[in-house]
């Protein structure tokens, strides 16, 4: 079946690293951060009660963020249709999401 | 592995129940979606009938509304999108040189789902009455206070149909991804190809959108949820955004495949390669992207405000731009070659000019304050018809005629050819084009009459008499079927002299494709093995044993279990819904549990047919 | 191959003079080719711009076009293998460029006149209508003046209407082609439109968003009146009174209380469910689709379903003579008479 | 050639990727999830358009407590978690290890489930229900999908167990077992917005007013 394999795609992809585990815990501990911020923020009020919607969606899109690039490994090679797959959904729902908000009658 | 069984030699019903094969499968999307089409065209003809003078008797209202909404439907859903996926199934993988599509087992269950979710709509009319809210269903009168059973249907059948549509999807994108045969790099996939891949994915990020509204408007009539009905908070504008983000980019899925046919004729038949290839591939992904940006110029009329009217209305006539460099590149592919006019080309060459006059409709439709006027008259109508029927289904029979020996072994008919297109263009202009002023004479669309006196009636009388023209067309493609299914004559492998890879393995495709498979050397690659002075492809891989995929019944079986919940949840006896649901869940299960070895056709039986490489 | 051409040439003719007949004509007071108000107007120019780029578009597109088909169709015994014209950048930018300037050409006026469109008339210039849709007929409010009334439509000519638009059932589409536009009626919601008519005279309107099985006959008339005239109906509608003179018009008045007045509503008295009929008599139609006489009254009251499928007045199964007393009194309703 | 399925003595690094097939199945599981994002965004929009209308009825901020939310997620993201350790087991080619890591993960997924039943049979009780506002409406839709995806997941995770048993780690069975982590990070990525648009967001909209 290799005969299939396209050119672009045929990289052989490198030993896994010593150091996946690491990073995935690293990014498990800023994903417990990052919601515990969240959760702060709001059952606490420490940040100013205007900025707290902005806020913790930031906070959300920084955790989505890093669970699809290094849980999901899309940082690594040979992930380019993904990437591009998971982006344009991005945008197709930041436009919906947009006229939701705004525009809706 | 336990050998090979020669289980390829199957024929009868239970083989098409059962075939993961792409090339049958999209015989079986010709032969339903053109089942559809003239059930379609049928309903068409019955509209026209009722409106051939000024308030007329011949369906009720009732029914007329029944009979736009199940045309629309079944012509958008049903007829045209299955044919579609037909050419991309029967051509997409020979294009690219692979031997099959990325998951053939996806493959069929997308098949059945359509075809079962397509029954379960259509048998609306013996089953309490068809939908009668429009193709659009615009919530609330696609409300259970306001509308009938029928509208279940389109719910769950638009449902059922739109999954095997979603699956579809993917699998071709994954095909022209990871299927590709060695040297077909991205840049030198075939425009229909390209045009399929940029479809594929118009189809991923669009459908997801309708199963979601489909799903509230399900809860909404079935389970008493209030998304549309503002008396309990509910909001009727949802419907519209969540269809239309669906909606703008299908009407794109339908035509993009078109574009890709055009310019493999267009090139085809001039003997020249695609003039501004690189151009054409980043406008239809140009095309492709805009399209997601722009639905709401189905709603300027809704009372966003104009500041959405204006952004959506710019962002729409944008979209002129990359089609305007389609046309043009065809009109210079065309330029300095030797252009011979067989049906084929005649429908692609009368696409171009058809198309443009559709579109610049649109452009004028995207000017929100004039839409003002426009919308919901027989100018939009109009619109679509001359993008929908003079560009898609132009591009559709044009398509046919030229892959019809690929798909079928069988050349068609030019002498009917030719009159099945003069009769189809000429009927088909004198159809719409009085649309365009009936519209702006104040006709609005959907109406099952109109009253005397309004200046409307030679307009829609020569409208009516032109849907005889289309008739008469669509009756002459299907003799042209019959004669060629019956001529003895085989076709040759590459009856065009063309340039792209489907030509260069026999007239019907074997099982395999391709006995080797073919390296390619740069885009037309059939082409460039020509002007090469070489007969065929250089293969890329020694003659070996080829393993293919098991035939299944899984999918159907799949696809029943989801057709029986449908009822289930129509006429809300749940005990069927959870049955139907449980043996689609049972069939996953098996799919999931049991691996498929499938079998190999052995390099001996290969030459024993005669196909040497 | 010559016949052909001929063919497409004759078609081409066929379609031109078509267009041209088509074109022409169109009712005065129905069609949006014959704008009779600055709101229609404003479209009418957009319209007009945007179709000549289009044509100029279209005739450039053509001539190419049939130049390269005559000029390059293949002749008998021509063989040999064309150049393979891989692109031309300047040929390529250029029809990127062009379509793009076009397109400025025709978003700059878009804009200012989407603006000027939604402007929103509240101050005491504007005539106020309220307009609430129904399954299949309109109701209109005035209420500036306190009045209310339903299918026939009466304003003021010169003088700017602010449309108020929602609707009681589903969503419906208010549109008026000679005067302008169309805006949706939402359930649930308002939205705000102005439209203005400079001649006297009778407009048609139509409902213009599928609606339910009469969508077609949801129909109504715009009587726009000198502005002198409007006040003298207005105040007139506000003191209407029948006097039913015949004795056959009492009975019917009669019959009326007991069971139309549950719905319809004279003058300020009757239901909201139904259209007001106080000026019924003055009305152009029957249900926006008769003509208003007395033949048709009766066709409707003996089996208003007949007339229009699927509407909600029901079929109150009168007795003939009764219909007679009702047609009676109700050519009585008389407000106004230019 | 797939003959070669049977074959697992010699596993790549990354058995996921090492036949056409698997590499097929990641991908088109990807771009599946591309789609996903366009259908959860979808209901999102909804659920955002939606969210004050309650008809009357309890708002979110009457309804939602910090606690519950907080337990469920951090639920979520542990078994997120876990089902990363698995894919890393998998890739030592530690079969037992694998299966002990998916244990844990579809553990707290059925933890995650019956803590939202409690959940949603709480608000029912207090008045907030499908069918008695467009929040309502959307909040179940929203949330219930989530909930469903859950659901499928453990589901699908207890057919994964069984191929384990019968099939162990094969250049087959790799890419099922890669998919589903993929899919299972997708999950718990919705939660993260789900937390922070519907609860935490719909808590501190009361505080304003
Ligand atoms: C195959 C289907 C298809 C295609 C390709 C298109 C293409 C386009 N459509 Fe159409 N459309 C429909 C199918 C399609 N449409 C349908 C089905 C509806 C109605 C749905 C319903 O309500 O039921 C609809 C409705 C519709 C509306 C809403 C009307 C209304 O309801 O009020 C609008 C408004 O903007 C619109 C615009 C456009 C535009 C700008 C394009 C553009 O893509 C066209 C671009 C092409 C050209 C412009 C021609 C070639 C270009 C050149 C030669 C270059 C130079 C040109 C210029 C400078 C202008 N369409
Ligand atoms: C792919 C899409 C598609 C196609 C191909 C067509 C094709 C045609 N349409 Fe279509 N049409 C729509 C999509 C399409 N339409 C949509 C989306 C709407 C809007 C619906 C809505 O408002 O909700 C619409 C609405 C619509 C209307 C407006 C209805 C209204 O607003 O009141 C009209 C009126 O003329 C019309 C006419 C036609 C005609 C004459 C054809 C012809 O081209 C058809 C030609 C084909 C034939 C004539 C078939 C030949 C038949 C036979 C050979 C006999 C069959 C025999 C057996 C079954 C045994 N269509
Ligand atoms: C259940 C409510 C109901 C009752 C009772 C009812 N009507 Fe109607 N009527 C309607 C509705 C609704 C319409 C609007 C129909 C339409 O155009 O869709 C209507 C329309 C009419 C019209 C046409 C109005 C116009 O403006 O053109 C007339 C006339 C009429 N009704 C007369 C009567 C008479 C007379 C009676 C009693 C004998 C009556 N109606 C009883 C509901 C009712
Ligand atoms: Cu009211 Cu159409
Ligand atoms: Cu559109």
């Amino acid at each position: 079946m290799s005969a299939h394999v396209s050119n672009e795609s045929t990289h052989r992809t490198p030993k896994v690293k010593k150091s996946g585990a690491k990073a995935h815990l690293v990014t498990f501990i800023v994903s417990i951060v990052l919601t515990a911020l969240a959760f702060i923020a709001v059952g606490y009020e420490v940040i100013p009660i205007g900025f707290t919607v902005p806020f913790i969606i930031l906070l959300a899109i920084v955790q989505a963020a890093f669970q699809l690039f290094v849980w999901m490994h899309l940082d690594q090679k040979g992930h380019e249709f993904p990437r591009i797959g998971i982006l344009m959904g991005v945008v197709v729902v930041a436009a919906t999401v947009f006229t939701f908000v705004y525009w809706l009658w | 592995m336990s050998g090979h069984a020669h289980s390829h030699k199957r024929s009868g019903l239970w083989d098409w129940l059962t075939t993961v094969d792409h090339k049958k499968i999209g015989i079986l999307y010709l032969i339903a979606g053109g089942f559809f089409f003239l059930i379609g065209g049928l309903e068409a003809l019955l509209i026209r009938l009722q409106l051939i003078v000024p308030e007329a008797d011949f369906v009720g209202a009732a029914t007329f509304n029944e009979l736009i909404t199940m045309h629309g439907t079944t012509m958008i859903f049903l007829a045209v999108m299955p044919v579609i996926f037909a050419l991309m199934n029967a051509i997409v993988p020979l294009q690219i040189g692979a031997r099959d599509v990325a998951f053939p087992f996806v493959n069929a269950l997308g098949f059945w789902l359509f075809f079962f979710g397509g029954v379960l709509l259509n048998t609306s009319w013996f089953l309490g009455g068809a939908p009668d809210a429009g193709w659009t269903s615009y919530t609330t009168l696609a409300l259970k206070q306001y509308s009938g059973i029928g509208v279940d249907f389109y719910v769950l059948g638009l449902q059922i149909a739109g999954l095997g549509t979603l699956i579809g999807g993917i699998n071709f994108l994954v095909t022209v991804i990871n299927m590709r045969a060695p040297g077909m790099t991205f840049m030198r996939l075939p425009m229909f190809t390209w045009s399929a891949f940029v479809t594929s994915g118009l189809i991923l990020f669009a459908f997801p959108a309708i199963t979601v509204g489909l799903v509230l408007l399900m809860f909404e009539r079935l389970f008493g949820a209030n998304f549309f009905n503002p008396d309990a908070g509910g909001n009727v504008v949802i419907w519209e955004h969540i269809f239309w983000i669906f909606g703008h980019p299908e009407v794109y899925i339908l035509i993009l495949p078109a574009f890709g046919v055009i310019s493999e004729v267009v090139s085809t038949f001039s003997k020249k390669r695609l003039f501004g290839y690189s151009s054409m591939v980043f406008a239809t992904v140009m095309i492709g992207f805009l399209g997601f940006m722009v639905w709401a110029h189905h709603m300027f009329t809704t009372g966003l405000g104009p500041i959405a009217n204006t952004l959506f209305g710019i962002a729409t006539m944008l979209i002129a731009v990359p089609t305007g460099i389609k046309i043009f590149n065809w009109l210079f592919t065309m330029w300095g070659g030797q252009i011979r006019f067989t049906t084929a080309n005649l429908f692609a060459v009368g696409f171009i000019p058809t198309f443009t006059i559709g579109g610049m409709t649109g452009v004028m439709l995207a000017l929100p304050a004039a839409d003002y006027q426009y919308h919901d008259s027989y100018f939009v109508v109009a619109h679509f018809h001359y993008v929908i029927v003079g560009g898609l289904v132009f591009g559709l029979f044009s398509g046919l005629y030229y892959w019809w020996p690929k798909m079928f072994g069988k050349m068609l008919n030019e002498k009917l050819g030719k009159w099945n297109f003069w009769t189809f263009f000429i009927g088909f202009h004198l159809t719409f084009f009085p649309q365009h002023f009936l519209g702006l004479m104040g006709m609005p669309r959907r109406v099952f009459t109109y009253l005397k006196n309004q200046d409307l009636d030679l307009g829609n009388f020569i409208s009516s008499i032109g849907a005889i023209g289309m008739t008469i067309g669509t009756i002459l493609f299907l003799a042209n079927v019959v004669v060629a299914a019956r001529s003895k004559k085989q076709a040759p492998a590459d009856p065009w002299d063309a340039r792209t890879l489907e030509w260069a393995i026999p007239s019907p495709a074997p099982e395999y494709n391709f006995a080797q498979t073919p390296l390619v050397r740069g885009l037309d690659a059939l082409w460039v093995e020509k002007m090469a002075g070489n007969k065929g492809m250089t293969p890329a891989e020694p003659l070996g044993s080829i393993h293919m995929p098991s035939p299944s019944f899984l999918p159907f079986l799949m696809s029943i279990g989801l057709f029986i919940a449908g009822y289930g949840f129509i006429f809300e006896h749940h005990v069927f819904s959870v049955i139907g649901i449980l043996i689609a869940f049972a069939c996953m299960l098996m799919r999931s549990l049991k691996d498929d070895h499938g079998y190999h056709i052995e390099p001996d039986e290969i030459e024993e047919k005669g196909v040497k490489a | 191959m010559k016949s052909r051409w001929q063919q497409l040439w004759r078609q081409l003719f066929l379609f031109g003079m078509l267009a041209l007949f088509l074109a022409g004509c169109g009712r005065e007071n129905l069609s949006a080719l014959t704008p009779q108000g600055p709101v229609a107007e404003m479209q009418f120019s957009l319209m007009k711009l945007s179709a000549l780029i289009m044509i100029g578009v279209f005739v450039v597109v053509i001539l190419i076009f049939t130049y390269v088909l005559i000029r390059y169709r293949k002749r008998p015994g021509q063989d040999g293998i064309p150049k393979q014209v891989e692109g031309n950048h300047k040929l390529e930018i250029l029809w990127t460029v062009i379509p793009f300037l076009l397109l400025i050409v025709m978003a700059v006026p878009t804009v200012t006149i989407a603006f000027d469109l939604s402007k929103e008339y509240t101050n005491k210039d504007a005539l106020v209508v309220k307009v609430t849709a129904h399954q299949f007929w309109w109701e209109f409010e005035y209420p500036d003046l306190g009045i209310s009334t339903a299918q026939d439509l009466y304003i003021p000519t010169g003088k700017k209407i602010q449309f108020d638009l929602t609707s009681a059932d589903v969503m419906h589409a208010f549109w008026i082609p000679a005067l302008g536009g169309k805006m949706d009626t939402n359930p649930g919601d308002s939205n705000k439109m102005w439209l203005q008519a400079e001649k006297p005279g009778i407009y048609y309107g139509k409902c213009a968003e599928l609606c339910g099985a009469s969508h077609a006959l949801m129909d109504f008339k715009v009587n726009a009146l000198e502005p002198a005239k409007f006040d003298e109906w207005a105040t007139a509608m506000k003191s209407a009174e029948s006097t039913p003179a015949t004795a056959s018009a009492q009975q019917g008045q009669q019959i009326f209380q007991k069971s139309c007045l549950g719905c319809h509503a004279i003058g300020a008295e009757g239901g909201k469910l139904a259209p007001n009929l106080t000026n019924f008599a003055d009305r152009q139609r029957v249900a926006g689709i008769l003509e208003n006489n007395p033949e048709n009254l009766d066709k409707w009251l003996a089996d208003p379903q007949a007339v229009k499928p699927g509407n909600l007045m029901p079929n109150l199964n009168l007795k003939p003579e009764d219909r007679k007393a009702l047609v009676d009194y109700m050519s009585t309703l008389k407000v106004y008479q230019p | 050639m797939s003959a070669d399925h049977t074959v697992n003595s010699v596993l790549p690094d990354e058995p996921e990727k090492a036949t056409l097939e698997g590499k097929n199945k990641v991908l088109g599981f990807w771009l599946f999830l591309g789609g996903e994002t366009i259908l959860f965004g979808t209901l999102f929009a909804t659920f955002i358009a939606l969210r004050n209308q309650t008809n009357g009825g309890p708002t979110g901020h009457e309804l939602f407590e910090l606690p519950l939310t907080a337990a469920a997620t951090v639920i979520l993201l542990v078994s997120s978690m876990t089902s990363v350790m698995s894919v890393l087991a998998m890739h030592q080619h530690n079969l037992k290890k694998m299966q002990v890591w998916l244990t844990i993960t579809a553990i707290l997924g059925i933890a995650f489930l019956a803590l939202e039943i409690y959940e949603f049979s709480h608000y029912v009780a207090e008045g907030h229900k499908m069918s008695s506002s467009a929040f309502g409406s959307a909040f179940y839709t929203l949330v219930g999908f989530h909930g469903g995806h859950v659901l499928f997941g453990v589901l699908w995770l207890i057919t994964l167990q069984l191929q384990a048993i019968k099939k162990g780690l094969t250049v087959v069975t790799a890419p099922k077992f890669y998919v589903f982590s993929l899919y299972w990070h997708f999950v718990d990525l919705v939660w993260v917005f789900i937390f922070t648009v519907v609860y935490l967001m719909s808590i501190v909209g009361g505080k304003v007013g």
